[in-house]
């Protein structure tokens, strides 16, 4: 229903528990996952909705890995609509997010990122669809039977038009934010800010939660607070993709996963899932079980230089 | 280790790699003063934009994939791509949307892009193998299927022309008699339709680099053989491609890169993160520089 | 001279401008808790705005015309709207594009909307006298036009409602019977065609707020004298209205400001950048405050 | 022509002087200059296309002010799809751009923001036209039979279809940029972003040229140089309107010209024109001629504190 009015959000504290933030996500919704690739991906979010047994899922995004990797896993698919998903050449294909979607669980239903893009301005702009010249020519129509075409009455050109996705919960992972709401993305924001506008309620985990008038001093992307429903401090949320400037990707620790998801979904449930997602009764218990302290610091000496940087991602460094 | 190696051309380094070669041969695709684009999971093609900016085309504007940093000048290569170590020093950013808007109003010079099938007329394929019996999901396109459409020319590659054995030995070809799943459109549809007459900004694949050779598209948009390693033949790529590709009227043979090029690589890419991309069987080719 | 007033009530403020009185009549037309825009030239509105947040709905997004900053604080009304001044303290800044989009997307509560012609439907002309012959160029609506039919709710309002008579004893009614070109659209078109039968977004016109009186809108979409201040008569309103105003049942007085409320304005709004928009004759009308 | 491909820009060095910025602005052009109201209009590069006696052009735009009104002073216009031109409830009505259109010379053809915003992003998409929802009902498309409309295949619902708008040249005044066409605009960038991107040409006056390293340290819209034709350093370039931090509004020099417009076109003409514009040789003239060092320190005075900064818009202020 793209020509919904949607929402503003005015509370002056937003601040509520990881938990909280999960359960306002229902079974059956279509949500956008921040970040992307191996960077700024909501994760202990997605952690917290797998421990609810939330199901039904639809996700749309652009380039994506361990984070929809971790929901196929978790059984909180039934669709997908990203337009990667993997870990790039530095470990492969996504197995989890591979059984999910050759088993039938979940529904392959495949875009590419410029049409989400549109997709996502249709919402934004309060419109049915955006029309658009790419994509006629290859197979996605076939896989997205609600596309249109048209013909231009300006120029007589065929056009593609493809309709708003309004996603009912963005889940996005910032670096800075306040309690009513702000929110501050350094770095590539991804889509994460067409995302904030598009959707329906936007449910944001913090890495610091500082005042307002701190918030004035930083660079980066502002998301205004009112596209915001609730808000969570949540340090290492992204963990093990990087939130720079506090941590980098943690490659060990992916490594880790990778194996344990190449194995299969029986091993990958016993040696990932049921440790460091059921495992865990909540954030704090994640974060000790991935190794506490040392594990921050060690991700944090990324700024230290270019040599810790590097030591970070060579092949058989230590978690 | 990478320290070692000598800033300048002192005669130390003699020989390249297969991945110097393919990062050479992709580099030389790009022309000076348009504005290209890379992928994520690329760093061969990475690799390639930053020696072109750095030899003849200093005009290009190299926007980086996943980070969409506008020319930086990372210290290394990082072994995924949204990393921040891949946009220092780029002199601003673009934002998703303005990165596409540029391929679909016709400012994109090239764009790079691959698959894990690839047929005569430069289809790919990343989406999946059967379809809609959906047989093995690949990982999906990105925006190549956007930017197969919009950016004006595209350079097309993969590692992985060499069709080897399975284990139940049956040889799945890369360059493949048809696609199962056009993820990135080439120079003919399913159906036959032409590219031209569906009214696209983008021109199509204009060159592929494999692991065994150099390919252009003649007139028709068909892939023709046009040049070779020096360790690979007419035959090795007949015999591993699944069509019948045409081949050029001379055949010539990929120069090597330059000593300084070559050196350039192994300092941006002190993890040998390209490498990920190349098979083990092709680490050991050897090919002298000039 | 306003840093003598006092910052709290201490009983010296005893009376209030018309100026103040239509800030106030303003004001109120703001709920809680939606978001609200201001275009430029709109002293008035700005201070309304301002008001509201402060009093009433501290929880109104409050979104500066011109420079669309979030929130903000100044420390003064400049004269002219898109001056870093208006700015100072807001929280972020939208995009002209964003705010726009926000409108579109149904999530603007409230515009505020003038014109040099009103019209029973709260039709607002602000581009010409004479259409399509024109006789008089006005400034133009800037987004009014989109707003209009995209805000969930309009306030008009105008400080022009008395017609007076021009050089040569001829009378010109701001509140027209019929607008010459509709900038920004009221209950109805030109052809008759309800709002509601376009699909717009927007619920159109709600209140409008005159020197001489406070209007609502009926069921019908018609013009209707809700209210009117304590020195103005309905004979005032109707021989000063181009067409025949519907009229409340019940017609009230419009209630002053609390004293605290004046002496807020008077703070931000040292230079009276909003006694622009007051013509001379009405600068003598003083109302007591409670 | 909205579907033509758009140049791209990549000459290292791009700085020029303003007469050879305003010479590639060619008679007939559809030009869109940035800014608005009274803030951060690029006047001295509109003067220097007033010397070289440019007619012809087609001013597309939001809310303008000062800048349109001289345009229409000297005689530059023949077409406007502005959305607004005035001086706010401050001085008023334009005088010069008022006579121009009512004496026919100057062709009315309003727009409003939004369909301007929607017609600049069809061009930055490389698209023939956007679909919007607002508009109809009003007078507007009477003004522009070039709109369409569409049933939506998707709602059933009525949309209007605006063409795509690409200005020849789009006129930019920016507080800090590079020699190589980096822009860096700070405090609201109104419609300067839209312009850049949807533009076949990019001129830019930029108040302080500087290394591009320094760009990276600064806050504020950063407009890639790819975009941009050619540069010049014109310190008060925006002279008359506020170029913040720089300096702000000039309202006493704005009244004069705003009493010398009112009397009329003849009037204007000796009064301010043949002074300010063609009796200056050049932009260092026209400082010299506005009172030199002394305004420009006047103006600078805003940073000092707000009663410096309240006491330059006061009535009486003297110029």
């Amino acid at each position: 229903m793209p020509t919904r009015s949607r929402p503003i959000y005015t509370d002056p504290d937003k601040r509520k528990s990881l938990d909280d933030l999960a359960s306002l996500v229902a079974d059956g919704a279509v949500i956008a996952v921040g970040g992307g690739l191996s960077s700024r991906e909501p994760m202990a979010l997605l952690r917290a909705i797998l421990r609810r047994s939330i199901t039904g899922l639809t996700v749309v995004g652009s380039a994506h890995g361990i984070d929809i990797d971790l929901l196929s896993a978790g059984g909180a698919l039934t669709r997908s609509s990203e337009s990667y998903v993997g870990f790039e050449q530095d470990f492969g294909m996504a197995p989890n997010y591979r059984r999910a979607l050759e088993s039938g669980a979940v529904k392959a239903e495949d875009s590419c990122c410029y049409t989400l893009v549109q997709q996502l301005r249709a919402a934004i702009q309060g419109l049915p669809f955006m029309p658009m010249r790419s994509v006629r020519g290859t197979s996605f129509p076939s896989l997205h039977p609600e596309y249109r075409k048209m013909v231009c009455p300006f120029t007589g050109e065929e056009l593609l038009l493809v309709p708003a996705i309004e996603p009912d919960v963005a889940l996005i992972h910032a670096q800075y934010g306040d309690a009513r709401g702000n929110l501050v993305i350094q770095g590539p924001p991804v889509a994460d800010l067409l995302f904030a506008k598009a959707s329906r309620m936007v449910l944001a985990t913090i890495e610091e939660i500082v005042p307002t008038s701190r918030l004035g001093e930083l660079r980066g992307i502002h998301i205004p607070y009112f596209y915001v429903t609730a808000v969570s401090e949540v340090p290492m949320g992204a963990h093990p993709t990087a939130c720079y400037p506090f941590y980098a990707y943690d490659r060990p620790h992916t490594e880790l996963y990778y194996d344990a998801a190449r194995k299969g979904a029986d091993t990958f449930c016993a040696e990932y899932l049921d440790i460091f997602v059921h495992g865990a009764a909540d954030h704090a218990d994640y974060l000790a079980q991935i190794g506490g302290k040392a594990t921050r610091a060690r991700l944090a000496s990324w700024s230290g230089g270019l040599e810790a940087w590097k030591q970070l991602y060579r092949d058989g460094a230590m978690a | 280790m990478e320290a070692a190696l000598p800033r300048r051309g002192d005669g130390v380094t003699k020989t390249c790699s297969l991945g110097e070669m393919m990062i050479t041969a992709l580099s030389r695709t790009i022309e000076d003063g348009t504005l290209v684009f890379h992928g994520f999971g690329s760093p061969l093609v990475q690799l390639a934009m930053h020696v072109a900016k750095r030899t003849h085309a200093p005009r290009m504007v190299l926007v980086a994939g996943a980070t969409y940093g506008i020319d930086p000048d990372p210290p290394f290569l990082a072994p995924t791509t949204n990393d921040w170590v891949m946009d220092r020093g780029a002199s601003s950013a673009l934002g998703i949307e303005e990165l596409f808007d540029l391929a679909a109003a016709g400012r994109m010079g090239r764009m790079f892009l691959s698959g894990l099938q690839i047929d005569r007329w430069g289809n790919c394929n990343v989406t999946s193998l059967g379809f809609p019996e959906l047989k093995m999901k690949l990982p999906g396109g990105g925006g190549g299927c956007n930017l197969s459409c919009d950016a004006a020319h595209l350079t097309l590659w993969t590692t992985a022309h060499r069709a080897l054995e399975d284990a139940k030995g049956r040889r799945r070809f890369r360059l493949a008699d048809d696609c199962d799943f056009i993820t990135n459109l080439g120079h003919r549809t399913k159906d036959g339709k032409l590219r031209r007459d569906l009214g696209h900004r983008g021109n199509g694949p204009q060159w592929l680099v494999t692991e065994l050779g150099l390919f252009d598209f003649d007139d028709d948009g068909h892939m023709r053989l046009n040049a070779l390693y020096p360790d690979t033949s007419v035959e090795d790529v007949l015999m591993n491609t699944g069509f019948k590709p045409r081949l050029a009227s001379q055949i010539e043979i990929i120069p090597p890169p330059e000593r300084l090029v070559v050196e350039f690589i192994r300092r941006l890419d002190p993890l040998r993160v390209h490498e990920k991309e190349i098979r083990a069987e092709d680490m050991r080719r050897r090919f002298t520089i000039a």
